[in-house]
């Protein structure tokens, strides 16, 4: 096993420097000129030469890469143009927001969209399977910062029950951590319960028409087990693949509902950072996000040796 | 045993009817007619918008901005006539008029969708085949194209959008075009293995067959369906996309009204004037649930072999 | 295999123990404030953004500053006098000046801000030229020796907006002014907490014990700077709705520049009260590109004038009239040199005359570019109007729709606008920075030395020279005049109108000053 | 052999199960009767759609959902089984009356160990403790000759052989004694040897305990290798029934007889040898797969294997699955590289020749496959299937297609069906037009790749007489691969014996089959089921 996970780690690493070059490239060959924004409003020309100078955006795009590459491997993510700080902090700051939010939003979503999804194969074809599966659809439909203000507004302006918006960090207090993340991961959620609760319904009613599904019947077993034990069971595989896949939509998503609920999270700096061309940040956020996304699938693959005794690495 | 006793054997049935051709499946399958018939419905919209009773959606009057849906407003033309004429859907904060620029904004949400499908759909296919096809080629192509999935698609998109600052239309057709490419090359890729290992293509190949005709006969007509199905759901995901990176305030400028920019522009005064947000927003969410309904129409419909693959 | 059920019903168990109900935190003495933008940049004379003006004044102190009525008084200056020749000035501190830090406030600190300042402000530059040297005399006394008498001494060392001349420890005052500060101690009745700053989310400032403020009741800027709540929060919410939500939930207590249509939403509220601390308010301007065809020639700018008028900029920005006010003057009404002089016939949207004035100026009709910016609100619906209004004059528009960062970094480049240039855009200045010709940035027509736009005319840079070295009030009201006249002529830029906006907060908010830039002493929260 | 005198285990009169509309016919099982008595073995026949699995689910009330028991009654030791409720049922199922499927690969539950799925039996049906359970487990292990059974309880169904699979879910199936046992087609996936020893399993457990066995069939060979009585179905109606050796030697139905003359007989008539030139020699021909990649153990599928074909004569190729005798097939067509070793078609080595070069070969040589629903292109019709060959080869359409006409004449179907696409033909037919597509081609050598091995007996027998007649018109050296040893007895002029990659033994038919000189061969032979019964004296002149 543990060779596996060796190789897989070492596959990751021309991944990564393929989107290492993407992104460096990306940002490099853009029209507007981020020396000048630092100059702020009324600096004059020379101003501007001078922080271009010396952010080193005026040599050759290969010394700069080289350059970067170099940092980058060194840990030292830069310094942000905008915030004046080390990206490494910035990110360090705002890694909490997102990681709450996206754990909650995951949570729930399992919670909800697997079960959601076994009811509807096991009562294929009746009302419930329609249901969820209409459900299902509408999810994928509706944008999230539409569902974002819906709720926002009967929850947190009609009702009152909760806080219109802000994140308090975990360590001032369980309770308005929790409180202050309902709202955004209800929201963030319901693109991925759809997402899940589909594959789910797909997975469950495929296997029920295996032969091992009829052999459980014909020793007697009840229909619930025959779903739990030998039906989820073995639909476990592609649930835990669409969990993983999920993942980057997922990582769109908290994008927006961290503007929506101003959450000063990792998409909300990305945002920040685009509408400012805040090189060194987009770049470590997005280097940031596709590592996560690269190693959250090999924890999926691992997983698969956890439901089914068949994969075997 | 004589040969004729054999003949007994075939069936009475018709000849020469095809088997059930991509449309013939389809057109029977509610989800499908009901979602093209939306679609249909939003395109015309889109197209005949000046017909019906809009105004230039880009035309300023600062006198009028931020009202109410249906308040009225008589237009002193140039030779002094007056018209009267009613904003079904209000105005927003420059005082153009909601209701036309959501009609117009039609135009703008529908090609996107359809661009990017088309774009994505053919692209891959290529690709796809190459990969799937030619051996020493995969590994490389694959490679990138894990590259290109693992970087989220919004912030590709935002990146490649952050690139092109105001180039507009192409810049977030580029954007989000790139993102969807791996997911149509994996598909093509998958099918293509598959169908290598089919009987009858391995037949052609001991009849002489070259590999290019071996595609586009034995092939190719295998990927027509679930590229159908999958084109249709990058075009509703392209939709919502393009809506997203507008509220972003980094999607397309506002002279061009999308269903995106016109919420992202009414989303600061969403309690005080919500029209801004809510017709647009009506109109996006229905589309997007016409075209994934007819996607899914047309997965049962076509090929359920390849729901899975999706 | 634990049965899924068991396994589900243990999270949902341990899901409600965290959920805890709590009621939001309470606020005990601390300022939760939303201001128009983010704090990103930390050095109020690296920059000239408000917002770090703003955070300049939370924990710096300056010489001198303005009061409510205008007039420049002693602030961390104890005695002040000048010698008969007007050429010496001398200022001795007060006593009981302290440093965050705990180090007594000298004056060779004070010295060395001021010529940090100065290198980057362009009032202070044009007050170097009168400068002879800065001598520093004991630890609270420091000598500055003019080599001609000027009024720019007084104005430039009381300067309320950016760039103020705050003063910082010498240690950080010798910082080149072209690279940013990174020692953040200033002597203000606030402290920066540097580790509770998180860029995009929060800036937080605690209050300053050790600070004497001065025995005179406060008055604008001026007099004494008592803070008396014990903890200000800057809070970075971008979105206007939510912080109006936020601020009728009681999450935050004050917004410091809402969009004007949603203050009737949060006045609605009963316990939301509105004070607009900035009475001069603000002032919209149009600026043209002097390098480029076809607003290098005067006349085709003097079109401007006949093609605009003020109400549709105004109606369309602002809205409400109660908050926007017609004020056909350069230097903004309510301030000592405003006038109408060489205004009649103007901003009047006299099309036929703009087209006239087009064709004897030989306009060939090449499109105007015209900058756009999208995302901030009080200038988003400005360009549009120009545009429309443009285009009845005769001119041909190319708007071109960009967010304000990219807006910043194209107004400085020089190429022609079909290379990535540009030929107008229109800003807002607050009315504090440009009450007279010196501190009007736009009216320096210094050619390359002048600000983006470039205007190229001698005759201005005299007028504004004779008014540097006017001290008499009643002589510097008629160079102000001349310099307007003359302006509607050479045309560097058009007053577009004044608008204001102050700020909704809770009620228990009270004691907030008038003040050009928003500041946080003197308020307390019951 | 004993009669049922005591009540019948179970007995069903009058039964029939409605099609959903729509249908090809009206009802799937139509008003059949039959019964098992206690110890008894009844073995129900008949080709595929005959009803006979839809019987033998309705039973067990695990009928699919589109199809419902709409008359007469199947009494389990004499209570209804129609009659009963989901709960009374469930009761039943696995304690009085049990099922083993097919395919073992697919019967047992892959992500639960073998020993948890016959444990689950006792822990529906009894109150048995952990302990006492896996000790019943354990026993029931042994009793079905299964080695290391306290090892082999934590194994996986993927970790253990097709035949120790079915011998768990037989385990489980007679955990409880039921009074009766359904076999639906339980050897049929399985390997000739292993095969055997199941169902003399079957026999010794049902014996030792009086159980009484619905066996569902198609081969005949099993019917004689295991039944007391036979009931022979056709259409969803009992055409016959009888004791096994009225049914065999003395079938009165015409469907019977004419099912029975199908089966070939295993005694190879004597050929004289053929004298043609030679069409195929191959020599040490090898495939090892996983060779380079530094995969840890290389799979030698074939090794060194010599063999010859002459125009006109057919050779065969017999062995288990897993033998390898597939690998020479493709390696002989290029569908896949062989590793060392000559082809030689005519007088030319094929077997490394570049794609390029190898083309004017292809021609020379074709292969029709074992899946008949698999092997023509769904969406092109027939005829272009069969010109696609000689237009790749510069023919012209028009001859290209009065070849195909002349063709689907000669293997029997109508010339105007070339206009129709395969879904409208049976799995017959459209082996026939593989055979026409290859024949189109003009090849020196044929080769079939288990290419009836899908069909039911009697459409079996078709295509073969079809095979036949092409061989001797067009002369054709025909390579037959099967792991049916009836056709080859009666199909093959000479046959090879392959186990594990090698030709163990190799020679004329009937020498061969008469004294076997290889033990695997032997114990090949032994294994066939029905070998002792001589069918209706069916065979194929040469």
């Amino acid at each position: 096993m543990l060779g596996y996970i060796l190789r897989r780690l070492a596959a990751t690493i021309p991944v990564m420097l393929i989107v290492a070059v993407l992104v460096f490239l990306m940002l490099r060959l853009t029209p507007s000129d981020p020396a000048a924004i630092i100059a702020g409003d009324n600096a004059n020309t020379e101003q501007v030469e001078d922080i271009r100078r010396r952010l080193g955006l005026d040599q050759p795009i290969l010394t700069q890469f080289v350059i970067w590459m170099s940092e980058i491997l060194r840990g030292n993510l830069g310094e942000s143009f905008f915030f004046k700080k080390q990206v490494v902090e910035l990110i360090a700051d705002r890694i909490e927001p997102t990681l709450s939010l996206a754990l909650f939003t995951i949570l729930i979503a399992i919670l909800v969209a697997v079960p959601l999804g076994t009811l509807a194969a096991y009562r294929h074809g009746t009302w419930i399977d329609r249901f969820v599966m209409g459900f299902s659809v509408l999810g994928f439909s509706v944008p999230v910062f539409v569902v974002g203000y819906l709720l926002i507004y009967v929850f947190a302006i009609e009702l009152n029950w909760l806080p219109v918006q802000g994140y308090q960090r975990f360590s001032t207090g369980v309770g308005g951590w929790a409180q202050r993340l309902i709202l955004p991961s209800l929201t963030l959620s319901v693109i991925y319960v759809a997402l899940i609760a589909r594959i789910t319904r797909t997975s469950v009613l495929e296997v029920m028409n295996e032969d091992y599904i009829r052999a459980a019947r014909a020793k007697g077993q009840t229909e619930g087990k025959v779903l739990v034990r030998h039906a989820l069971a073995n639909a476990a595989v592609p649930i835990v693949t669409v969990i993983g896949l999920g993942i980057a939509l997922l990582i769109g998503g908290v994008v927006v509902t961290e503007s929506v609920y101003t959450i000063p999270g990792l998409g909300r700096l990305t945002v920040d950072a685009v509408l400012a061309r805040d090189y060194p940040t987009i770049q470590a956020v997005i280097l940031l996000f596709s590592l996560v996304y690269v190693i959250i699938n090999l924890l999926v693959d691992l997983a698969y040796t956890f439901f089914d005794p068949r994969i075997r690495y | 045993m004589t040969i004729d006793a054999l003949q007994t054997e075939s069936p009475g049935v018709a000849s020469g009817s095809r088997p059930a051709g991509v449309w013939a499946t389809s057109v029977r399958n509610r989800g499908v007619v009901a979602g093209a018939l939306f679609v249909l419905f939003i395109a015309a919209i889109g197209v005949l918008a000046p017909l019906l009773g809009t105004l230039d959606p880009a035309e300023i009057n600062p006198a009028f901005r931020n009202k109410k849906p249906g308040m009225e407003r008589t237009m002193r033309a140039d030779d002094g006539t007056e018209t009267r004429m009613v904003h079904r859907f209000g105005t927003d904060t420059l005082g153009r008029d909601v209701y036309s620029r959501t009609l117009y904004g039609a135009r703008v949400s529908l090609l996107i969708g359809v661009t990017v499908a088309v774009i994505s759909v053919f692209v891959g296919l290529v690709v796809g085949l190459i990969a799937g096809y030619v051996r020493w080629l995969d590994g490389f192509i694959m490679r990138i194209m894990d590259g290109l999935m693992a970087i989220p698609a919004i912030l590709l998109a935002m990146g490649v959008v952050s690139l092109t600052r105001g180039a507009g239309l192409l810049a977030v057709i580029i954007a989000i075009v790139i993102p969807e490419i791996p997911r149509v090359v994996r598909l093509v890729r998958s099918i293509v293995l598959s169908i290598r290992e089919e009987p009858y293509v391995e037949a052609a190949i001991t009849v002489g067959t070259p590999t290019v005709l071996l595609l586009i006969r034995h092939v190719l007509p295998n990927t027509v369906a679930p590229l159908i199905v999958q084109g249709t759901f990058i075009c509703a995901s392209a939709i919502l996309i393009e809506a997203i990176l507008s509220f972003l305030g980094i999607g397309i400028p506002s002279e061009t009204p999308t269903w995106g920019n016109i919420m992202a522009e009414g989303r600061s005064l969403f309690r005080v004037y919500p029209h801004n947000i809510f017709y647009p927003g009506v109109f996006l969410a229905l589309t997007i649930l016409a075209i994934n309904m007819l996607g899914d129409g047309l997965r049962d419909a076509l090929d359920p072999r390849f729901a899975k693959r999706l | 295999m634990i049965s899924l059920r068991r396994r589900v019903l243990a999270v949902l168990a341990a899901a409600a123990a965290v959920l805890g109900f709590s009621t939001a935190a309470h606020a005990d003495g601390t300022l939760r404030a939303v201001m128009h933008s983010d704090l990103k940049i930390l050095d109020p004379i690296w920059t000239t953004a408000y917002i770090v003006r703003n955070h300049g004044y939370m924990i710096y102190d300056t010489l001198f500053a303005t009061d409510e009525t205008g007039g420049v008084k002693p602030q961390m200056v104890d005695t002040y006098d000048v010698s008969a020749d007007k050429l010496t000035h001398t200022f001795t501190l007060r006593s009981g000046l302290l440093w965050h830090d705990g180090q007594p406030v000298t004056a060779e600190d004070c010295v060395a801000s001021i010529k940090r300042w100065a290198a980057k402000d362009a009032t202070g530059q044009k007050l170097m030229t009168f400068v002879a040297g800065i001598d520093v005399v004991d630890a609270k006394t420091f000598v500055v020796r003019l080599k001609e008498p000027t009024g720019l001494l007084l104005l430039g060392l009381g300067k309320p907006s950016s760039n103020v001349p705050f003063m910082m420890p010498k240690r950080v005052a010798e910082t080149d002014p072209n690279t940013q500060i990174s020692d953040f101690t200033g002597s203000g009745p606030f402290i920066f907490k540097r580790d509770e700053w998180k860029p995009g989310d929060k800036t937080v400032y605690v209050k300053f014990d050790k600070y004497v403020p001065r025995a005179e009741p406060a008055s604008g800027l001026a007099g004494g700077k008592v803070a008396k709540v014990n903890r200000v929060e800057w809070r970075a919410i971008s979105d206007h709705q939510q912080a109006v939500n936020a601020l009728l939930a009681g999450e935050i207590d004050f917004i410091e520049a809402p969009p004007h249509d949603l203050l009737p939403l949060a006045l609605a509220d009963p316990n939301i009260k509105y004070f607009d601390w900035n009475p001069l308010g603000n002032q919209y301007t149009f600026r043209v590109n002097w390098l480029h065809k076809p607003f290098d020639n005067p006349k085709v700018r003097q079109a401007l004038f006949y093609a605009f008028n003020q109400e549709d900029f105004l109606k369309a920005v602002v809205g409400h009239p109660e908050y926007y006010k017609m004020c056909k003057s350069y230097f903004p009404c309510g301030t000592a040199f405003s006038s109408e002089t060489g205004m009649d016939g103007l901003l009047k949207s006299d099309f036929k005359k703009a087209q006239e004035m087009l064709k004897e100026a030989g306009y060939d009709g090449t499109p105007i570019v015209l900058m756009h910016s999208t995302d901030l609100q009080v200038l988003t619906n400005l360009a549009p109007v120009a545009k429309s209004l443009m285009e009845k004059a005769g001119f041909k528009v190319d708007m071109q729709s960009m967010d304000w960062q990219t807006l910043v970094s194209r107004r400085s480049k020089k190429d022609p606008p079909t290379a990535g240039g540009w030929h107008a855009f229109l800003t807002s200045w607050v009315s504090a920075d440009i009450t007279n010709p010196i501190f009007t940035g736009f009216m320096n027509a210094g050619c390359d030395k002048a600000m983006f736009g470039w205007p190229c005319d001698a005759g201005m840079e005299k007028l504004r020279d004779q008014f540097a070295r006017e001290t008499d009030p009643a002589k510097q009201k008629e160079i102000a005049a001349a310099v307007q006249a003359h302006n509607t002529k050479i045309v560097t830029h058009v007053p577009l109108g004044q608008w204001y906006l102050g700020s909704p907060m809770r009620k228990n908010v009270n004691g907030m000053l008038r003040t050009p830039a928003p500041v946080f002493w003197n308020i307390s929260m019951k | 052999m004993r009669m049922s005198d005591r009540l019948p285990v179970l007995s069903i009169d009058g039964l029939s199960v409605r099609l959903p509309t729509g249908s090809d016919r009206l009802h799937a099982v139509d008003n059949i009767a039959l019964s098992v008595g206690p110890g008894e073995i009844v073995c129900v026949v008949g080709e595929s759609g005959s009803g006979k699995s839809v019987t033998a689910q309705a039973v067990m009330g695990l009928l699919p959902r589109e199809l419902k028991a709409d008359a007469g009654n199947i009494l389990l030791e004499g209570e209804n089984i129609l009659g009963c409720s989901p709960m009374q049922l469930r009761r039943l199922r696995g304690k009085r009356m049990s099922m083993i499927f097919q395919e073992p690969m697919t019967a047992l539950n892959p992500v639960m160990t073998v020993g948890s799925q016959i444990a689950e039996v006792l822990e529906i049906h009894t109150t048995l403790s952990e302990r006492e359970r896996r000790k019943r487990v354990l026993d029931m292990m042994s009793a079905v000759h299964l080695p290391e059974p306290s090892r082999l309880i934590n194994a996986y169904p993927h970790q253990i052989s097709g035949g120790q699979r079915q011998r768990i879910m037989i385990a489980s199936a007679l955990a409880l004694d039921p009074a009766l046992l359904i076999a639906d087609e339980p050897t049929t996936a399985l390997d000739v040897t292993t095969q055997a020893q199941i169902l003399r399993l079957i026999r010794e457990m049902q014996e030792r305990r009086g159980t009484g066995v619905l066996f569902i069939t198609h081969d005949f060979g099993v019917v004689a290798e295991i039944a007391h009585r036979v009931v022979v179905m056709q259409a969803g109606r009992v055409v016959e029934s009888g004791t096994r050796d009225e049914i065999l030697q003395r079938p009165k139905a015409a469907y019977t007889r004419m099912l029975l003359a199908a089966v070939p007989s295993l005694d190879a008539p004597d050929r004289a040898p053929k004298s043609g030139p030679v069409a195929l020699a191959t020599e040490r021909l090898s495939k090892t797969y996983g060779l380079g990649l530094g995969m840890s153990h290389a799979v030698r599928a074939a090794e060194n294997v010599d063999l010859m074909v002459r125009r006109g004569e057919t050779v065969g190729i017999v062995g288990e699955s897993g033998s390898g005798k597939s690998t020479v097939a493709r390696c002989i067509v290029r569908l896949i590289q062989p590793t060392s070793g000559a082809i030689r078609i005519g007088d030319v080595d094929v077997a490394q020749l570049p794609e390029s070069r190898l083309r004017t070969y292809r021609r020379h040589v074709q292969i029709v496959f074992q899946d008949p629903f698999r092997s023509l292109n769904p969406r092109r019709t027939v005829g272009a299937s069969i010109i696609e060959g000689p237009v790749n080869f510069g023919l012209g359409r028009k001859q290209a297609t009065d070849r195909a006409r002349e063709l689907m004449q000669l293997v029997g179907l109508p010339p105007e069906a070339l206009s129709r696409y395969p879904h409208q033909f049976s799995g017959g037919q459209r082996q026939r037009i593989a055979i026409a597509r290859a024949l189109a081609m003009e090849p020196q050598l044929l080769i079939a790749d288990e290419a009836v091995s899908a069909l039911d007996v009697s459409v079996q027998a078709q295509v073969l007489k079809v095979l036949d007649d092409v061989r001797r018109r067009f002369d054709l050296a025909v390579l037959f691969i099967t792991h049916d040893l009836r056709v080859a007895s009666q199909i093959c002029d000479r046959i090879a014996v392959m186990l594990r990659g090698v030709i163990v033994e190799q020679g004329p038919t009937a020498d061969v089959f008469r004294n076997p000189r290889h033990e695997y061969t032997r114990a090949l032979f032994d294994a066939a089921p029905g070998r002792m019964t001589q069918f209706g004296a069916f065979a194929v002149s040469t």
